[in-house]
């Protein structure tokens, strides 16, 4: 990107492009696949009509749910509130203001009225809207619009975007991570090109994303993942070109006593093992949502292609055949995965590692206790939390431990303003809370000593008083 | 039954404030022989509440219940039919304690609006203040009248249907607080200072939008007003839960588990305890919270 | 208060009365007494000389530490700053930016320059002023002036006033209350004339002196104290008429249990309980500090003059003398001390309370549920605790109890704005937090009923839903 | 050693960060003979530090010790000399991802002042990305000129000592992403959308007063820019305290002690257990914290 190049094809949307749709502050992560019908904000259509067009292009709903570029619009629609009445005291509530029935605004959508001019209609039609204070036009449009538009607006997917949109429609997924909060985490924990970096996520893949476009394609990351299988959807949504994969590696969490001990085998030269192995990445395939089983797009489309043209008659024939396919595709998945987990453990085993971010649903003490081990000393760490009671059991054990300085429990309070003349205030409504991180930095541990005489030293006499409020 | 004096028992004629859930009460007026539907069922004002202790509970016909609260300042300003945006409990708490409300106080409001702050300002200043209110719509100053009288508290309080920014508060040198929330109260500065004692107080401007109070603080000062103090409060609700935290099984742990003398293969089900979980207490916030009400503009009249 | 009152006598400061000094955000209580020589702000000075004045006068501490009302300013202060530069990129930091030295500003006070005038030398003596942004101009006149400033505003005391005074000079004796959670707690509680309203403080007394202030001498309140003695201070500072003090009762909560056994005896009939019980009171009073003792005022001042004339040598004569004084004053205290214990029982006894409001260094969980019996049905209650953790715990308890709805943890933020022409922005520092409340209603309990049955009924079915958002 | 890139041990000619607490940090030009000063006593660079990994503890003259720590752009922002007001870490890292940094992205900024923003930028668009950074003032624009090179980072950053606001940022066309933290925001919206490319990007101002905020929103709007959004982000530090709460006594409860067949007197010191007192862990925030830096608002510049 340093160049200033000027060919625009990275600026287009192609098929098979993961791109988010926006109306408003509204997201939807989405991939472009042809007659492949959408839904969002209550409304259908194809996408099929954006491939070519640029990306951030606004396009119009039309009939039969095919998109069309919305023209450029003249000015801001920020005006719309024109002649306000400086109070609302004039307004007598009788139920009866807007004149225009619902009928009537269902005939306006047939004869395939705009958004903005049924807006407009409606803000005619109201005879208390002049009477109403420029706040409470604001409101009254605003509400309007959402019923009424039918523009979608085609991004390319980032962090910052994807971040709200997980933060906005499905908090829950995201263990309600809050983008600013996780915008915290990826600053706090130095993430940039070139470093070694362990995510241990389950909030969808999120912040496994945001960290690897933060390294954009340079170092490695290694996602350690709970049994159940490595969480993607959220990687996908990111689109990112296909080398940015080759960075990124997989960890069970229920290899790690193995492998600290020595005793994890990634050679596969004990058949059973191997075996057992294989059937749990199986199991955890099968358990999976279609959408979180493949890493590459290609691969991916490709397989929804071929479950759309499978018939229903032939079937048996085939599944013979099928079955042996299958059984060898296994068996060459199994290697592959074999030589992922040795080239993950090989990377875990050095305990070199530049940094280490955990956002999941499991209880942070013991994921953080399990994981700091494999960093070097002098590099950041950071563990979000919903709550904050598990990141106080976090800091004090990590106190009694040792290892560790820089310690910071903290969250941010976030809210947006509306800023237009004579109307500028906070937004009226902001959100409850983004989570707690629990930051620090790790430090080399005095050399091992017997169980028991290390707390012992931890804490110079002079530094004593800082013990609580060090942090 | 009133909005300054409790009671004990429930009379024909209070007004009541039937409790269904925090975020769901609503004021019933008790009338012989009258009814009120709930969403658990109808309550008989005659059987059900008429004599009945208030804070008892009450069986609705489904079967449902619920409970009879004594009405308070705080629980008609969660349950009063709005009329207009309100002013909520947490700025009326600041607001009072800043205007330095007591019992005598006498204060002027505009606009009375929905009278939200009206009942706490009458709760504080009884038995001997009194409130001045002047609202500019005529249909709501009629109501509120209507409701102060309901709840027994119209003998300390006097409502104005005027233009406050034109006519002012219809008193003049009386006034311990004034509170301004009307869209210009610039307008009203002058018509604020006029109605205060000439010893002195306290006034107080509601704007949701900076530029009002901006050029609200402009015109205190012009007016020789002193201390002049803008803040915002919000509250901060945490909701009580009990959450569950599931523990990572990281394989076993040889270390852990092999005291130096067993050799044996240790036995693979107690190894990994897998996937258990913790339970603990904590809050949480909702997930959106009023981000906004408004600035409040405080300042204090000096002797003139 | 409802008069338009002409005469001024109220307004003017008395002999005796207890005031606020005030200079900028800074508060401090004081009694007017004559010749007592007063430490403010590193000032010292002598309020005789404020008697008769207006309450809100400004004085100027002049040599030798005398106040003389200060001329009216002739326009507001917050234009200081003039000829701002747009930004501070022409200063250079070569710290010798100020000509003026520390021994030409001490030369100007001793030449009687006032502060304002020191301010302006200081001023027209930097050669960085004129280039610094408007925003370093304000902070630089802010420092400068909190250095050479002298000036005092004598207030008449209020609940506003003496929060703020508290929370910004001692936050430690007030369990870090804030001035604003202390306004939430007088409305939730629903605090006015006429009610009877329990308090348990250990605030210094603040919070019972706001209860008091707002209740206008109308109604009772019983102050519930731990052992030790009630804590009155922060009650004096409000320089309430004697009046007010007659419907101010207080109840040791060691009788709490005997009283709601019936065992407690308040008729002295038993000799042996009366005497423990004085015992108890005489210890109590030697533990407390000098100005916590008394209720009155006059009969402190009086104390005080007495201990200020004894001489050091007729001592051991009037000893005796004095012995039996006290002797026959302690049986008369303790009297009085049995008789008011009495009334408060008897307050007490009708279980009928009109409000319950906590704020101690105490758990407040078992001083909840202590006291919560006193209370009549459906009255509100309020605690206050610097942490959050107990209240949580308060809440739980009160779920598993019953007796209660409405029951809400909070807690709020509260931050200051500076309003200026082009330099709108909110104060930089603000408070870190207020304090936790929780808040409820008391209902009635269900008909007593064999203990482990009553936890079964509390929530209907339908309402199950609702358990733990209820709040 | 470098500011974007990690390295295990410390070498002559690296800056170290010193860590002496967590409030307390200060960078160290490690210098192969050189000594520096800290509270608990001398440090000498040859054998204390030079060879030594980062992230060891070094015991001082006196015998206190410290850790030293390899340098992040954070731990600058904690540690730097500080030159003017700078952008701590809270904002920093909104700034980041809402201007969507990454590796290869080209930024604008101005003013530079003490860099500390600068840093950070550098670390995330390294190794392929650059930053064009203005800052007016010419001494503090060769000093931040200088720390680009001893941290290292020199090769990504171009420093121009020049006014912003008449002469734009030196580029054209070329910038991903646009930050102005100035006086007169306003000024450089033209000069910024002139630096950005063709295909758009995003923008950010910084500014501590509103009436800033209202004056750049507009010009953004007239100048066409998009998405345009303010926000405030504060951090809440959350200090972890073990308090101990007192338990009150209520007296001698006769109905929790005596079973109904225990008819002899209770011995009265077990019966009022005297002010025991529970110990729970908890969080305290700080007495006073930042309650404003400044607003942050955010545009997105559409293809043009």
């Amino acid at each position: 990107m340093a160049d200033n190049g000027d060919e625009d094809s990275q600026y287009k949307i192609k098929e098979g492009d993961y791109v988010v749709l926006k109306r408003g502050d509204i997201y939807k992560a989405m991939q472009i696949q042809p007659r492949k019908k959408v839904i969002f904000e209550k409304q259908w259509f194809f996408l099929d009509n954006a491939v070519d067009h640029l990306y951030s292009t606004t396009f119009e709903i039309m009939s039969g749910g095919t998109l069309q570029p919305k023209k450029p619009k003249d000015t801001a629609s920020s005006n719309d509130a024109k002649e306000a009445g400086t109070d609302n005291r004039n307004i007598v509530d009788d139920g009866k203001s807007q004149k225009l029935t619902r009928d009537d605004i269902e005939t306006f959508k047939e004869q395939g009225l705009k958004d903005q001019e049924i807006i407009q209609q409606l803000i005619e039609n109201s005879t208390t809207f002049r009477d109403k204070t420029e706040y409470a036009q604001a409101k009254y449009i605003k509400k309007k619009k959402k019923k009424y538009e039918n523009t979608v607006t085609i991004l390319k997917p980032s962090c910052r975007i994807l971040a709200m949109m997980y933060h906005g429609r499905e908090p829950g997924k995201i263990c309600h991570l809050r983008y600013d909060t996780l915008a915290q985490m990826l600053t706090l924990a130095n993430i940039h090109a070139g470093s070694k970096v362990l995510v241990f996520d389950t909030c969808a893949g999120l912040v496994l994303g945001a960290v690897m476009e933060r390294m954009g394609g340079y170092g490695s990351v290694i996602q350690m993942y709970p049994g159940g299988g490595p969480v993607r959807a959220g990687v996908e949504s990111f689109g990112f070109p296909a080398h940015f994969h080759d960075m990124l590696h997989e960890f069970p969490i229920c290899h790690v006593n193995p492998l600290l001990a020595g005793t994890l085998d990634t050679t596969a030269k004990d058949p059973n093992a191997d075996e057992k192995q294989s059937n749990k990445a199986t199991e955890e395939e099968q358990n999976q949502p279609k959408a979180e089983q493949q890493g590459s797009p290609e691969e991916r489309s490709m397989e929804t292609n071929a479950g759309d043209d499978a018939g229903q008659e032939q079937e048996k024939k085939e599944k013979e055949k099928r079955k042996e396919a299958k059984a060898q595709e296994k068996k060459v998945k199994l290697e592959e995965k074999r030589k992922k987990l040795a080239a993950a453990a090989a990377l875990l085993e050095s305990r070199n590692a530049d940094g280490l971010v955990i956002a999941s649903r499991f209880h942070p003490c013991p994921v953080l206790m399990g994981l700091l081990k494999f960093l070097s000393p002098s590099r950041p760490f950071v563990v979000y939390s919903q709550y904050k009671e598990p990141l106080i059991e976090c800091y004090t054990k990590l106190r009694e431990h040792g290892g560790t300085v820089n310690l910071r429990l903290t969250d941010t309070w976030l809210r947006h303003y509306q800023v237009l003349p004579n109307r500028t205030h906070p937004v009226l409504l902001m959100s409850g809370g983004g989570g707690y991180l629990l930051s620090g930095t790790t430090v080399a541990m005095d050399r091992p000593k017997p169980a028991g005489s290390q707390r012992v030293e931890e804490p110079a006499p002079k530094r004593l008083k800082l013990t609580d409020t060090e942090g | 039954m009133s909005f300054v004096e409790y009671s004990d028992f429930i009379q024909d004629g209070d007004v009541a404030i039937v409790y269904l859930s925090h975020d769901s009460m609503m004021p019933v007026k008790v009338q012989q022989g009258a009814q009120t539907q709930t969403r658990y069922g109808v309550i008989r004002h005659s059987t059900d509440l008429i004599g009945q202790r208030y804070g008892s509970k009450v069986t609705c016909s489904k079967g449902g219940w619920v409970q009879v609260l004594h009405p308070t300042p705080e629980l008609w300003t969660v349950s009063l039919p709005h009329r207009t945006q309100i002013l909520y409990t947490t700025d009326i708490a600041t607001i009072t304690m800043m205007l330095e409300l007591k019992p005598g106080s006498v204060v002027c409001e505009s606009g009375t609006g929905s009278g939200s702050l009206s009942h706490a300002i009458l709760r504080t200043i009884a038995p001997t203040g009194h409130l001045h209110t002047v609202e500019f719509h005529q249909q709501r100053a009629e109501k509120v009248a209507m409701e102060f009288k309901e709840h027994r508290v119209d003998h300390l309080v006097t409502v104005r249907n005027q233009d406050v920014c034109k006519d002012g508060f219809g008193v003049t040198g009386v006034a311990d607080a004034v509170f301004l929330d009307i869209p210009r109260p610039w307008d009203a500065v002058k018509h604020a200072k006029a109605a205060m004692k000439k010893q002195g107080g306290r006034v107080c401007s509601f704007s949701p939008c900076i530029e009002q109070v901006q050029r609200t603080c402009e015109f205190l000062a012009d007016q020789g007003f002193e201390e002049i103090n803008t803040l915002e409060i919000l509250l901060r609700v945490h909701d009580i839960r009990t959450v569950s935290l599931a523990l990572p099984d990281f394989g076993p742990d040889p270390s852990a588990q092999t005291p130096p003398d067993a050799n044996e293969e240790a036995p693979p089900p107690t190894s990994a305890p897998n996937h258990t979980s913790v339970t603990l207490k904590t809050t949480t916030p909702p997930r959106e919270i009023p981000g906004h009400t408004g600035y409040l503009t405080f300042a204090t009249k000096p002797r003139t």
